[in-house]
């Protein structure tokens, strides 16, 4: 043991051996998804090209939401305001498109998605500079945006550009392949690979993991935050977008994504403490969201019951996922 | 002391040892003027001032709660002063972030870690834009080998991320380096490969402020000492031999005594013949500790001395009821005890002072709720708190350990110090058996130090079994009966405490044959053989980690 | 009536089950409207006896939601889906990709836009008109009257609208507050009764002549005993609890007031109008209804004025012990063929 | 033995600002009051002993489900299934108003029921570590479940509001004082003496604080908690039940929409959602000012989109003022 070349060498069972056991969650849940989707073909021998096709619509907005959902929260703060601002940018996004010509449609999305930005700015810039709790600024944004959405139509309508439909509806070359899947892949990849892998995706996690570390180690916490948040919001208008898009239509009442998406984040292994996760663990936990969802119509289970499943489900894939983390700590 | 390079000879700036804000000669790096800060009632700063010379390592002594890590904030940005002026290099600034500090060449190391948990080093440094060659470098000088900078800076020893947060400040080659307590939470082989770096700083371009409690490492390498009271700059001293007791009466004001040389003095117990409190008998922990076997006796003060990471952590959680042991057997008065949680240890009235403040306070309650949690947390004690009888208890505690709560209504506006003391007196209010304590004086001013010391030895006079770990070598000697030196997870050695003096210890603590006498030199090659020695014991990898 | 598509598996209709159908609702779990709605589906698909299975998909959730859950209806092979929509455009995809699988799709309560679903509902414009109408006339055309409505961007909600203004227009001295837009409860209780708490207290109801409701008759006839003040002419739905409030003169005295019924047996009809289109029948659309292939059900205004009226309102709730907060007309005739009596137990065993 | 006091502290601004960080009910009380002056302004006469009762009665039940959340963010925790066990106990006791055990056998059995779903809470919190929000997010869906599932079954037994908890839940005595202050004070009185005064209280506070401390202390939290959130869904069921009796309806989904106003006016009233920090006293106050300030959106008569956006926007004011005051330095 010589120089100081022997001290940082990383080895290359490192390499290969710290991402597994960084992302063994994630893994985890790609392996429960393979096993539901082996049950699902199980008990639904029909199983197939509608149900993959119906799979890949079905989880887009709730899957965008999930990764707004997810920024934040590995950023250290939560946004209850996700719903509202779907539904926000929806109704704008239809109520603007309808009637219009393909290049106006174009338009009107990358105006929608700006505002987005401004949305998630404006949530932020407020937890920063109130030093109001996150969730409960959020909380009290997710009545104003919820309200302006009711101003801009006060029922569900407007129409969405055919080019919008066709880009999430139906296969991609191969049948088995749905146009969302790869919608959904290649923006949260265009969006959020540069980020993580940039200075900001860094600041993110150190703000998240550790604030007062973060400040002295240089980042600024307050612009970080707003970052964040508008990240978010961005990835939020593109859940409303999705709704759009798969609806064809804008509806001024939220949904219920906010809860949903702090669900599938949780499920999908970011730490609502905040500084751990990434965003395609809670993609992946959406889609296992919808097909458990799906199976319990295969197997006929009465619409109460399937909803105390749901329950017990989320509760049980947790405790399973902390009884094996309390497991390995005594070891 | 500890190889570390005799008192170079800066020209000083007056013989006379204090001069009240010394007129500033030319070239002052960084220079400080009435700076102060409240917090609500609390005056942290009333005003201070430092002035800092080019290629000095300048000493900020003071004791708990005199201001010294606020300044140090202040400095470099990470807090706002009420009022006060910061010249850097003659200009004045106005430093409104670490980041702007640095920008400034001003770099601190905080007193607690800054390193994000949940980052591996590698993006630490990336997040801090610290160059990877030169932070590897100083990783080295510093003393800690084989670290992986793939790992999650959250799975790493504390000791190692102090190590980390100094070679990343160093990294950045700052004018004027702040260590706030860098030492206080470092095994002794890594302190003094520390002090030789800080040491071989002086007479360069870049200064050096060194917080430290230990007059001893003040002696080695400071050249001139700024002191610090209530908020007030009340000296400037030149580092001399024998300016010790100067500092530490400026320090203290008007209220030092002698300070008592052997805190046990006046007691000689019966060690041998007295029952045994705490009986250990082959103790392991997986790999990390193995076979463990000891007496604590009635009365009786044990010290326990090891280098960072020999499973001494793990022996306190084994005893503490934090953790349960992979084998062996564990007596309390006599009586075979399991623990599988804290308190069934404490139920037993075997009780812990943990090292770490951050661990074990309620940073937001008073000192009283503080002081008062153990007896409350049985279902017997939910009930009904009576109060009188409990302001009683929690007073006389305050009392024994004099700490300061006038900031007490939530513990986190206590100085570091004065946190501390809120950890022990916690026991101190109900009765003990068995006292566990982990480097209890880490960032105590001296003062408290012997206080928490004749605190120890009452304790053990009035029946109590202390069973107390410190990284501290000095303090073995002062007031420990015997020692025992913890090395690759075994029991080593066993001393006398009057006799444990640091040469012993270290060369204990690194399991040299005895009989060589280790000249001070050979401390590096001393160092090699250690490390050599675990790795044939097959130590795991986390230990590893931090080998001299 | 024979089997139309499928390979002459039963010789006879009766008694021979040979369909699967799926039922979709996407909202109010543990709402009386919803809940009955799919009580009714289950008692007709029984004693239809041409339904070998009803998958319930029965959820809180958003178009887009029901959406998924149609598709995972089409994967499950159904023969028909009968659905209450949560939109009256945003299923239009999904209906098309089931009509492409030859499932024929119905849907009840609201109609859809889709050219080849059929569409079987309440009047909702009609049901405003009716108690719209009622109230003023009891006012002699002049008078202040309190306007509460439902869920805000709800259809059936903007229904109830469009029919209210069109009545509102021809009664130039009625007045509305708080405003022509009215308030809106939400369908939720709690609100409904602290709304009407805050108008009380605000003194703002006694200055009003009438009230009409949009389900939340309950709720506000309650807030206002409670409040001890004078009942005033209120229109609302046929909900069990409103109802016996205006039967029972002890408890609410010179209590006035007329329930438009808003059956919740559009679900048992769905299946029905199913069945006769899996079987080759011919149905009769609604020429008036304004669109294709449209059942319209009007509503029926009964008041609690006359002996005769109080008659039929006795006879709705005869039905032994119903929840109070569910719709009273248990059936529609030509479209319902079960026993009314017999759809609370249908439910029971869930 | 450093820092020294501010003598001529009530002079400074520094010292109004340790008096509201000390008592951070006062500035709370203080914009209450402007709200109220704001709805007299808004419409002259309104205010009145009458209309405080009926404010009173309608912040009573919030104020209860906003404790559950107090109680629960004390520990760093939260608690979504209020509003289904809540729900669930308004509509369990209605439809055994006819069983042989009548109102009192209902109200027995909700509580019963309830204890449960918060004993199965408590244990997935204290005992397996599942995060709370997760915890008792799932657990609302299982009541909500079941308890359609038992309206199911039950459509024909009669559900009714019983009289008793009609006239508890919406009646007032003198046309003012309203009798669900008959629970909710002894209710109160027994939280707010058991945070301040009971060893229970303390280790509330202390595993929020630093749940590290207080297992090294001795506590065992798995305990605290089990017991913290059997009494969170206890007081729900009572929350229910006054709400189901104040509207006089029994629905499974009847206390839904109250859901986030419960958490809202925990935080409005200064409880850390991090835990470690507040107190019922501000949710008390929390919850007079949300149910204030729908009344004064009413009373401005503004349509239903421009009501929810002033009802945020004024929360986030609030909050932020709040927050303003109370800081440090
Ligand atoms: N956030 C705060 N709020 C209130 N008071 C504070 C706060 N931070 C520090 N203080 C007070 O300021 C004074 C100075 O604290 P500081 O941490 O600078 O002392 P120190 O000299 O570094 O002591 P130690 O040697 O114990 O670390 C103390 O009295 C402390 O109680
Ligand atoms: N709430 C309290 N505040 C202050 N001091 C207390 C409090 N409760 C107990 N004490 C003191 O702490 C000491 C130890 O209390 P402890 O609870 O162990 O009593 P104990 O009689 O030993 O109970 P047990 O027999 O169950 O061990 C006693 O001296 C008691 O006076
Ligand atoms: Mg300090
Ligand atoms: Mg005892």
């Amino acid at each position: 043991m010589s120089a100081a070349a022997v001290t940082t060498e990383r080895s290359l069972s490192d390499v290969l051996v710290s991402p597994i056991r960084r992302n063994t969650w994630v893994l985890a849940l790609l392996g429960l998804l393979a096993v539901l989707l082996v049950f699902t073909k199980l008990i639904q021998p029909s199983y197939g090209l509608a149900g993959v096709q119906g799979l890949g619509i079905s989880i887009l907005p709730l899957a965008f939401a999930a990764v707004a959902q997810a920024v934040v929260v590995i950023a250290g703060g939560v946004d209850l305001s996700i719903g509202s601002v779907m539904a926000l940018t929806s109704v704008i996004a239809a109520s603007l498109m309808e009637g219009q010509s393909d290049a106006f449609g174009v338009a009107v999305v990358v105006g929608v998605l700006l505002l987005g930005v401004v949305i998630g700015t404006t949530n932020g810039a407020l937890v920063v500079i109130t030093r109001v709790p996150d969730i409960v600024v959020t909380l009290a944004m997710s009545f104003v945006w919820a309200g302006c959405a009711l101003l801009v139509r006060s029922a569900p309508g407007g129409a969405a550009s055919p080019w919008l439909l066709n880009l999430v509806i139906g296969p991609f070359g191969n049948p088995w392949i749905p146009k969302a899947a790869i919608v959904l892949v290649v923006i949260v990849a265009i969006i959020w690979i540069p980020v993580a892998r940039g200075r900001f995706g860094l600041s993110l996690y150190a703000v998240g993991s550790n604030q007062l570390a973060a400040f002295r180690s240089g980042v600024s916490i307050g612009r970080t935050k707003v970052l964040a948040y508008a990240l978010t919001g961005l990835f939020a208008t593109l859940a409303g977008l999705s709704l759009t898009a798969s609806t064809s239509i804008g509806t001024p009442v939220p949904g219920p994504y906010t809860l949903e998406s702090v669900a599938a984040v949780v499920l999908g292994g970011v730490s609502l403490a905040g500084g751990r996760g990434g965003v395609f663990g809670p993609i992946v936990a959406v889609v296992v969201l919808q097909i458990i969802q799906n199976d319990m119509t295969f197997l006929n289970v009465d619409p109460n019951y399937a909803l105390v499943a749901q329950g017990v489900i989320l509760i049980g894939v947790l405790v399973f996922g902390s009884v094996i983390e309390i497991r390995r700590a005594r070891r | 002391m500890l190889g570390t390079p005799v008192f170079a000879g800066v020209p000083s700036v007056s013989a006379t040892g204090m001069v009240l804000m010394s007129p500033t000669t030319t070239g002052l790096l960084l220079e400080a003027t009435g700076v102060s800060k409240t917090y609500g009632a609390v005056v942290a700063l009333k005003s201070a001032s430092l002035a800092v010379q080019p290629g000095e390592v300048h000493a900020l002594m003071g004791a708990n709660g005199a201001g010294k890590s606020t300044l140090v904030k202040i400095l470099t940005g990470a807090i706002r002063p009420e009022s006060g002026r910061i010249a850097v290099h003659g200009r004045e600034r106005t430093v409104h972030s670490p980041a702007e500090a640095r920008r400034s060449g001003l770099v601190s190391v905080y007193q607690e870690p800054s390193v994000i948990p949940d980052l591996d080093i590698r993006a630490n440094l990336r997040l801090t834009e610290t160059p990877l060659e030169p932070f590897r470098q100083w990783v080295h000088d510093l003393g800690l080998k084989n670290l992986d900078l793939s790992r999650l800076a959250r799975r790493l020893p504390l000791a190692s991320l102090r190590i980390i947060d100094l070679a990343r400040a160093l990294a950045i080659e700052p004018d004027v380096l702040m260590l706030d307590e860098m030492t206080a939470a470092l095994p002794a082989n890594l302190t003094e490969r520390v002090l030789e770096v800080i040491g071989l700083q002086r007479g360069g371009e870049r200064s050096v402020v060194f917080i430290s409690h230990r007059m001893i490492e003040i002696a080695a390498v400071c050249d001139r000492a700024t002191v610090l009271r209530e908020g007030e700059t009340v000296g400037v001293v030149d580092v001399t031999a024998g300016t010790e007791e100067r500092i530490v009466e400026l320090m203290l004001g008007s209220i030092v005594e002698g300070l008592p040389e052997r805190a046990g003095e006046t007691s000689t117990p019966a060690a041998g013949t007295a029952a045994p409190r705490l009986t250990v008998r082959g103790i392991a922990v997986g790999q990390k500790l193995r076979d463990a076997s000891f007496e604590l006796r009635s009365g009786e003060v044990l010290g326990v001395v090891a280098l960072e990471g020999q499973g001494q952590d793990e022996l306190f959680d084994v005893l503490s009821g934090s953790e349960r042991p992979s084998g062996g057997e564990l007596l309390v008065d006599g009586k075979p005890a399991s623990f599988g949680h804290p308190a069934d240890a404490i139920r037993a009235g075997v009780v812990y002072v943990a090292s770490d403040r951050a661990e074990a306070l309620l940073m937001q309650r008073s000192v009283r709720e503080n002081i008062a949690l153990p007896f409350i947390t049985r279902i017997r004690r939910w009930g009904p708190i009576d109060l009188p009888a409990e302001r009683r208890t929690v007073d006389a505690a305050v009392k024994r350990l004099q700490i300061d709560v006038r900031a007490g209504n939530e513990v986190r506006r206590l100085s570091g110090g004065n946190q501390q003391k809120v950890t022990i007196a916690r026991w101190v209010a109900g009765g003990v058996h068995v006292l566990l304590c982990f480097d209890p004086t880490r960032g105590i001013d001296i003062l408290t130090k012997q206080q928490i010391y004749v605190l120890l030895r009452d304790l053990a006079e009035a029946g109590a079994g202390v069973l107390l770990y410190t990284s501290e070598l000095k303090e073995v000697q002062l007031v420990c009966d015997r020692a025992v030196v913890i090395f690759g997870g075994r029991i080593v050695k066993e001393l006398v405490g009057a006799e444990a003096d640091e040469a012993q210890l270290l060369r204990a603590a690194y399991h040299l044959r005895s009989g060589a006498v280790m000249p001070e030199e050979a401390a590096g090659a001393a160092v090699e053989s250690a490390t050599g020695d675990i790795r044939e014991a097959g130590a795991p990898k986390d230990e590893a980690e931090i080998q001299a | 009536s024979s089997p139309a598509a499928s390979g002459g598996g039963g010789s006879s209709s009766q008694g021979a089950k040979q369909y699967t159908i799926g039922y979709s609702n996407g909202g109010g779990v543990g709402n009386g409207f919803r809940e009955e709605q799919v009580c009714t589906a289950k008692a007709e698909a029984k004693v239809s006896g041409q339904v070998s299975n009803l998958t319930v998909i029965h959820r809180n959730t958003d178009a887009a939601g029901q959406l998924a859950d149609i598709r995972s209806l089409i994967a499950k092979g159904v023969n028909a889906i009968v659905f209450n929509p949560n939109d009256p455009n945003a299923l239009n995809p999904a209906l098309a990709e089931a009509h492409a699988a030859g499932i024929k799709t119905v849907s009840v309560d609201a109609y859809v836009t889709d050219p080849s679903t059929w569409n079987l509902y309440n009047n909702q414009v009609k049901y405003a008109e009716l108690g719209a109408k009622w109230l003023f006339d009891q006012l002699g055309g002049k008078g202040t009257v309190w306007y509460t409505r439902g869920l805000a961007g709800h259809p059936a909600d903007s229904d109830r609208d469009k029919g209210f203004q069109n009545i509102l227009k021809q009664y130039p001295n009625i007045k509305v507050v708080p405003s022509k837009q009215g308030v809106f409860t939400g369908w939720d209780p709690a609100k409904a009764t602290q709304i009407t708490n805050d108008f009380i207290s605000s003194g703002q109801y006694d200055h009003i002549d009438g009230i009409w409701a949009s389900g939340m008759g309950k709720q506000i006839v309650d807030a206002i005993k409670a409040a001890n003040k004078p009942f005033k002419p209120i229109a609302d739905a046929d909900i069990g609890g409103f109802v016996s409030q205006l039967l029972d003169p002890t408890k609410f005295p010179s209590l006035k007031g007329a329930a438009v019924t808003n059956t919740a047996s559009v679900g048992g009809a769905g299946i029905t109008l199913a069945l006769k289109l899996l079987n080759g029948e011919q149905v009769q659309a609604d020429p008036n209804a304004g669109r294709p292939n449209t059942v319209l059900l009007d509503p029926v205004l009964v008041d609690n004025l006359s002996d005769a009226s109080k008659t039929q309102l006795k006879a709705w709730i005869s039905v032994p012990g119903m929840d109070p907060l569910w719709p009273l007309s248990l059936s529609i005739k030509g479209w319902t063929t079960y026993d009314a009596n017999t759809v609370p137990s249908t439910c029971k065993g869930a | 033995m450093s820092a020294s006091v501010r003598t001529n502290q009530w002079l400074s601004v520094v010292g109004w600002r340790g008096l509201f960080r000390d008592r951070p009910i006062i500035p709370l009380i203080g914009l209450l009051g402007v709200l109220i002056v704001a709805i007299e302004l808004a419409d002259p006469g309104i205010v009145g002993p009458e209309w405080a009762g009926v404010i009173v009665r309608a912040s009573v039940p919030l104020a209860i489900l906003g404790g559950c959340q107090t109680l629960a963010m004390l520990t760093g925790g939260i608690d979504l299934s209020v509003a289904a066990v809540a729900s669930m106990s308004g509509f369990v006791t209605a439809t055994l108003l006819h069983s042989p055990g009548g109102v009192a056998q209902g109200i027995i059995v909700v509580l019963v029921v309830a204890a449960v779903a918060g004993l199965l809470n408590g244990i997935g919190i204290g005992v397996f570590r599942v995060h709370p929000l997760i915890m008792t997010l799932g657990m609302s869906f299982v009541v909500l479940g079941l308890a359609n599932v038992w309206q199911l079954q039950n459509v024909q037994t009669g559900a009714g509001v019983p009289d008793s908890l009609r006239w508890i839940g919406s009646t007032t005595f003198a046309d003012v004082v309203p009798y669900n202050l008959l629970v909710f004070i002894p209710l109160t009185a027994l939280i707010l003496v058991g945070l301040r005064r009971t060893g229970y209280g303390r280790l509330l506070y202390a595993i929020g604080d630093n749940p590290v401390a207080a297992r090294l202390s001795g506590t065992r939290a798995w305990q605290v908690l089990i017991v913290l959130y059997v009494i969170s869904a206890v007081m729900a069921a009572i929350a229910g039940l006054l709400i189901s009796g104040l509207t006089n309806t029994a629905s499974v989904s009847l206390v839904d929409a109250s859901l986030l106003p419960s958490v809202a006016a925990a935080v409005i009233g200064g409880t850390s959602i991090l835990g470690g920090r507040g107190g019922f006293g501000g949710t008390i106050v929390g919850a007079l000012i949300l149910t204030v300030l729908t009344a004064l959106l009413t009373v401005l008569g503004l349509p239903e989109p421009s009501r929810q956006v002033l009802f945020g926007a004024i929360i986030v004011v609030v909050a932020a003022a709040y927050t303003r005051v109370t800081a440090e330095t």
